[in-house]
């Protein structure tokens, strides 16, 4: 299945499966995912704790942690399979082509190293470049991405710095190669609003400047809405809808989507304490799936064909797809 | 086994449920294993009067340095002793050492500890000052000269090493209490006005057993160790009263012409020793809470 | 409101002791010490919703600690029901905290892992005398049944339930002591949007039927404009605007809030070209003189350097403690 | 804060607890049941000998004054004499500790040595074969009594092989080393599990870390990631796991140097306690006090040096 607009899209996944390993035996986290992103598009994976969503993006970089692994697909970049490039070509394209920006701004620098050392080393690996012009250069990353007194943070150790400066330290990492395609995990879900706000802000402006793609992952369907060109919701491992944000905002087909939507509180709404819509029961134990459509047993609209159909979008992306048969 | 899923390749699949397989299984097998070992060592141990073994004190002279075989197992030693039966009878001063010990140790530790990390303060400083002195202290030396105020034999090695390890289980419950002091269900507990007994021991206590309890199986192994080595230094049980440790010391000097007297007895001590890290380490995964 | 608020607090002030450390010592400094709560007043009346919303650091937790009687204010007072909350001894203080019931933000570490949720619940009642050990069994089925569970749960740990159903666990657990106001910290900010809704739905519920008052704690403003009557935010210790949320989220009078509300990421509005909010959030160590709010506020002016800003009122019990904002809004008007 | 004030708030902590080892040495004698003495001398002493023994070690005097002596004694390293070997107990404790620093400074390389490579291969090759292998050999060297080892590799090395010595020490240095080696390798088998098991921990631990994963993201090779990202953090853990078993590679020294009959600090401790040497016996626990505290305080230091965060 294609699923960008161009015959060749910078990154797409195929049919992509990954397998983890829990205290109760093996499932899938991640089950037939295919997406795609082309140059200068952003997309969205939206979807609740457990749905696959971070596993998703750390296949697409060949992350998985053992002993879970791919079980199932393929990942291709610039249209090469990533099975058929070898471990230094893929490191290559690691951090240099595709760089990742994680959750945890407090865990994902090493603590013993200074802010300088970390930036450094990976504008001398990736860039070649000799310690005077890295230092230089590093400087220059900070100021992009608001970072005050640059020369002076540049000295400090991690945890010197507050989340919101950690976060932008990464991504000052990340956009050091000028990367083509940004994946973000969760970026601003540790972060007050405000901070969430100015990493936002500052990463819709990079992704303008260097005219580069972007998978968002997050929870927060406010996040997703204001950052991203496509949207894929995901739900037990499944894609269940994939289209143009506004669209599935707009008129959401799944009825997962459309409960989602609902159940979420507006700020403009004030007061009143109307009951929300809401959808029964919780998200499915990874492991504990139904057959057929994972979301059957919390569907007001479930039939009993449901345990049967597959779980495949009806209409080929760009366009607007579900993977609903029955709810139209 | 499940089968693997449509559009997943096969091989991967096998693969990875035979990775979830083996790790679970692990920790039954150790677990079952363990008590196997131990429940066995201790049975002998228990039952041994009633074995038909020989006298584990009485010399033999006739049959002194005999080698094992069929009518001495595990051979004799240099006054004609069954060393078989010797260290059947040991294991009644060992493994009744080791788990006297080690329980008493945490019943104090954990009592301490759990005082100390609840309240904090004053009290919990000079606890923990202690605590932190008897740990890093080398326990040998801190043992041996409570032995020396008590007097060598077993009741000095009983006080000598409870005076050492209940520090460990007071350290572990002190790390486990702050954290678990933190958690809102003892948040809610103090809210609540429950009585400061209460909350330690009915709300936090059960959950501070569980690292405490893998831990006294490595300890009971320590324990057991350390009487051995005491009893080796000459300064803990006497002879002729069998014990492995004891045994050991007494086959040095025989080590040239008979190897069994030290190694077998030796054997029997790691036997013990792998039996109740087995238990510990299908215990530390039974207990598992991580796993939501 | 002309009636005495069910529960106030006046003037409350709470520090927390940095490390003393030798150099600081040697200098003649004082240790460093951490606001947390700079003066804070607040009330709470019958059947009401009280929303607290503010940032970390923003003091919203410490209010409810010290409420719950889990923190000793430095200052200030707390009055529940004409009580002093911390004067109060004996049967007054068991009445105050069977009254004043919390709810916390990790459904995981709520519920002791080593009880059975039947007993979980019973507990509370059990131990303030409220029903004898016969009664435990109903009353958790009863409870079971408010919060919208099964009454099979009761049999089990909470290892077995889901984010969600713990907390519901969790508030049946809060409802057996019948209390009257409920404390809720962050009491869906842990749960999927899905779970998240069901909970909120079920606060509605409660309010509705069990006139209940209730304290919610949250940074979520979606949260707080669905549940709470009125809201107070806080910035670094102190509450920089309070009033009925329908009117201060409709029109904010403190540029904090109107960037809070800004930041907030809407599902409908597309992205601005620039921050609502530029500037970190000062360290709770060292509050910037003046107005707290002065190092990231686009109105700041020379008097907001120098001094507090004063209570601003507007109409229905709206206040602000902003110099500039209330000015440029009355010589608008004038 | 700069490194010399946290040495300098290390070291005012420190000195309580040097004053409560004090305070445990000098009560050794006093907590002996029935007259020190008498005690010292048996019981077929005559009076008088227990009389002069009294004056001798100032135990007629006033409780707090003998305190204040010893304290006073102990700073200038003058413990009084051993009743055994009629001479300054200083001298004898200087000359023994030489050997038993040798001794335990070659274990612990040794330990280093087997548990650094292994645990990083049990870490890396997590519940695969080698990770399962070296956790049994880790339980079985931690279930062997150490006094035990020591006597296997007499059997193997001394007797079967002769490659060293069974006892004592050697003049050359060369035979020096060599008489240390067997019981440096006993000791060492001694604290490898639980240098290892502590290691493992740590590595594994890391190595989950977020920032380990982003250096892999960014397409760093796993050597790399390996030895300078996790290793610096871990040698760190190793650091402080050091400290603390401080204690318990001392106790390994100690009934291993009874093995091999090393005139070490170890050996003088058994015989004092055998002999009632009280004297040496609080020298002794004074001693391996001192030695334990300036151990922790030499190990903070070097965390503080190695950890920015510590420093705060």
């Amino acid at each position: 299945m294609q699923t960008a607009s161009s015959p060749t899209p910078l990154l797409a996944a195929r049919d992509l499966s990954v397998g983890l390993v829990n205290r109760h035996g093996a499932f899938l986290a991640t089950n037939r995912v295919s997406l795609a992103v082309d140059r200068g598009q952003s997309l969205g994976l939206l979807g609740e704790s457990g749905c696959g969503k971070s596993i998703t993006l750390r296949a697409l970089l060949g992350l998985v942690p053992h002993p879970g692994e791919i079980v199932g697909g393929s990942v291709t970049w610039k249209g090469r399979d990533w099975r058929s490039l070898s471990k230094s070509e893929i490191r290559r394209i690691r951090g240099k082509d595709i760089a990742m920006i994680f959750q945890d701004p407090a865990s994902c620098l090493n603590p013993v190293f200074t802010i300088g050392d970390q930036v450094t080393e990976t504008l001398r690996l990736k860039l070649a470049l000799k310690a005077k012009a890295a230092r230089e250069l590093a400087r220059d990353l900070l100021d992009q991405v608001g970072i005050p007194a640059p020369e002076e943070r540049l000295r400090l150790y991690p945890h010197q710095l507050s989340g919101g400066m950690r976060q932008r330290v990464m991504i000052a990492m990340a956009i050091a190669t000028e990367p083509d395609l940004l994946l973000a995990d969760e970026p601003t879900t540790a972060l007050d609003v405000t901070i969430q706000d100015q990493i936002l802000t500052l990463l819709a402006r990079l992704k303008e400047r260097n005219r580069m793609a972007m998978i968002l992952v997050s929870h927060d369907v406010g996040v997703v809405a204001q950052n991203c060109d496509f949207i894929a919701v995901m739900y037990a491992g499944h894609i269940v809808e994939w289209g143009p944000t506004h669209d599935v905002l707009r008129t959401p087909r799944h009825p997962y989507t459309r409960g989602l939507l609902a159940a979420i509180p507006r700020l403009e709404v004030s007061g009143g304490r109307h009951p929300l819509q809401t959808i029964a029961g919780a998200p499915p134990t990874p492991g504990e799936l139904p057959e057929g459509c994972p979301f059957r047993l919390r569907c007001p609209s479930a039939r009993p064909e449901c345990a049967t159909i597959p779980v495949t979008l009806d209409r080929k992306p760009p366009d607007h797809g579900s993977a609903c048969p029955i709810v139209m | 086994m499940r089968p693997s899923p449509p559009g997943i390749e096969k091989d991967a699949w096998l693969r990875l449920t035979r990775r979830a397989r083996l790790d679970r299984g692990w920790a039954t097998i150790s677990l079952y294993a363990g008590i196997a070992i131990v429940a066995f060592i201790a049975a002998l141990s228990a039952a041994a009067p009633f074995l038909g073994l020989r006298d584990p004190t009485a010399t033999d002279l006739m049959n002194a340095l005999q080698p094992p075989s069929l009518a001495f197992p595990f051979g004799t030693d240099d006054l004609g002793r069954d060393i078989f039966a010797r260290v059947v009878y040991a294991g009644r001063v060992d493994l009744v050492f080791g788990i006297v010990v080690t329980y008493v140790s945490l019943v104090i530790g954990l009592s301490i500890g759990a005082i100390s990390g609840y309240f904090g303060g004053l009290v919990d400083t000079v606890i923990m000052r202690i605590v932190d002195l008897v740990i890093s202290f080398p326990f040998i030396i801190l043992i041996l000269t409570i032995a020396a105020i008590v007097g060598p034999g077993l009741t000095g090695a009983y006080i000598g090493v409870i005076a050492v390890s209940w520090a460990l289980y007071a350290r572990l419950t002190r790390g486990e209490m702050l954290a678990i002091r933190r958690r809102e269900f003892i948040l809610n507990a103090e809210t609540l006005g429950y009585s400061a007994p209460r909350v330690v021991f009915v709300h936090a206590l059960p959950n501070l057993l569980r690292a405490n309890l893998v831990f006294s199986m490595s300890d009971i192994v320590l324990n057991i160790l350390t009487l051995a080595a005491l009893s080796y230094l000459g300064l803990g049980v006497a002879p002729p009263t069998p014990e492995w440790g004891e045994m050991i010391a007494q086959g040095q000097k025989n080590l040239f012409n008979a190897w069994w007297i030290s190694t077998l007895p030796g054997l029997v001590i790691v036997l013990v020793g792998i039996g109740f890290s087995l238990i510990g380490d299908g215990l530390a995964d039974r207990l598992d809470e991580s796993g939501r | 409101m002309t009636e005495t608020p069910l529960l106030s607090v006046t003037s409350l002030h709470k520090t927390f002791g940095g490390r003393a450390s030798l150099a600081r010592l040697l200098q003649g400094k004082p240790a460093r010490r951490l606001t947390a709560l700079d003066d804070v007043s607040l009330t709470l009346g019958r059947n009401e919703v009280l929303g607290i919303v503010g940032e970390s650091g923003s003091g919203k937790s410490t209010i409810a600690r010290c409420i719950t009687r889990l923190e000793k204010p430095d200052q200030g007072e707390i009055t529940f029901a004409g009580e002093d909350v911390w004067q109060a001894r004996g049967a007054k203080l068991r009445g105050i905290r069977k009254d004043l019931q919390m709810i916390y933000q990790d459904p995981y570490g709520a519920l002791n892992p080593r009880m059975s949720i039947g007993r979980a619940i019973a507990e509370p009642a059990l131990v303030h005398g409220l029903i004898g050990r016969d009664g435990a069994r109903a009353l958790a089925c009863e409870l079971l049944d408010r919060v919208g569970l099964p009454r099979s749960v009761a049999e089990l740990t909470p290892r077995a339930l889901s984010g969600g159903q713990r907390q519901r666990v969790a508030i049946a657990r809060a409802l057996a002591l019948k209390p009257r106001v409920i404390i809720a910290d962050e009491a869906v900010s842990a749960l999927d949007a899905s779970v998240q809704a069901q909970i909120l739905n079920l606060f509605g519920e409660l309010m509705r039927d069990l006139s209940l008052s209730m304290i919610f704690i949250s940074h979520q403003l979606s949260v707080i404009a669905h549940l709470a009557d009125r809201v107070a935010v806080m910035y670094l210790g102190r509450i920089v605007e309070t009033g009925a949320t329908a009117d201060v989220f409709a029109r904010p009078r403190h540029p904090y809030t109107a960037a809070l509300l800004k930041a907030h990421p809407h599902l409908e509005a597309r992205r601005s070209q620039t921050p609502a909010l530029a500037g970190e959030i000062p360290s709770a160590y060292a509050i910037p003189e003046g107005c707290r709010f002065n190092t990231r506020c686009r109105y700041a002016e020379t008097r907001c350097r120098l001094s507090d800003p004063p209570a601003a009122a507007f109409a229905q019990g709206h206040e602000a403690w902003c110099h500039v904002l209330p000015d440029l809004e009355n010589s608008a008007n004038s | 804060m700069s490194l010399i004030a946290f040495a300098g708030r290390r070291l005012a902590q420190a000195i309580p607890v040097l004053l409560i080892i004090t305070v445990a040495a000098f009560s050794v004698i006093h907590l002996v049941p029935g007259d020190p003495a008498r005690v010292m001398l048996g019981s077929r002493a005559t009076d008088e000998a227990v009389q002069v023994l009294r004056e001798q070690l100032g135990l007629d005097k006033p409780l707090v004054t003998q305190y204040l002596d010893f304290l006073k004694a102990a700073m200038q390293l003058d413990f009084g004499d051993s009743l055994f070997q009629r001479t300054a107990i200083g001298p004898i404790v200087a000359a023994r500790a030489v050997h038993s620093l040798a001794l335990v400074g070659y274990a612990v390389l040794i330990s280093l040595v087997i548990a650094v490579p292994l645990a990083l291969l049990s870490a890396i090759r997590r519940n695969l074969l080698a990770d399962h292998v070296v956790r049994a050999l880790t339980t079985l060297a931690f279930c062997m009594p150490s006094f035990w080892t020591a006597l296997l590799l007499v059997l193997l090395f001394s007797i079967r092989l002769k490659f060293f010595p069974t006892s004592g020490l050697g003049d050359s240095p060369l035979a020096y080393l060599a008489s240390l080696t067997l019981p440096a390798v006993s000791i060492g088998l001694y604290l490898t599990p639980i240098l290892l098991r502590s290691l493992r921990a740590s590595l594994i631990q890391t190595l989950g870390a977020e920032f380990v994963e982003a250096a892999r993201a960014r397409g760093f090779g796993e050597a790399r990631i390996l030895f300078k990202h996790v290793l610096r953090n871990s040698l760190i853990a190793m650091l402080t796991i050091l400290g603390i078993n401080v204690g318990f590679l001392i106790s390994g020294a100690v009934i291993v140097e009874n093995v091999f009959s090393i005139p070490g600090l170890g050996s003088l401790m058994v015989a004092a306690i055998v002999q009632r040497d009280y004297p040496v016996i609080v020298a002794l626990t004074l001693v391996f006090g001192v030695v334990v505290v300036a151990a922790n305080f030499l190990v903070d230091l070097s965390y503080a040096l190695l950890d920015p965060r510590i420093r705060q």
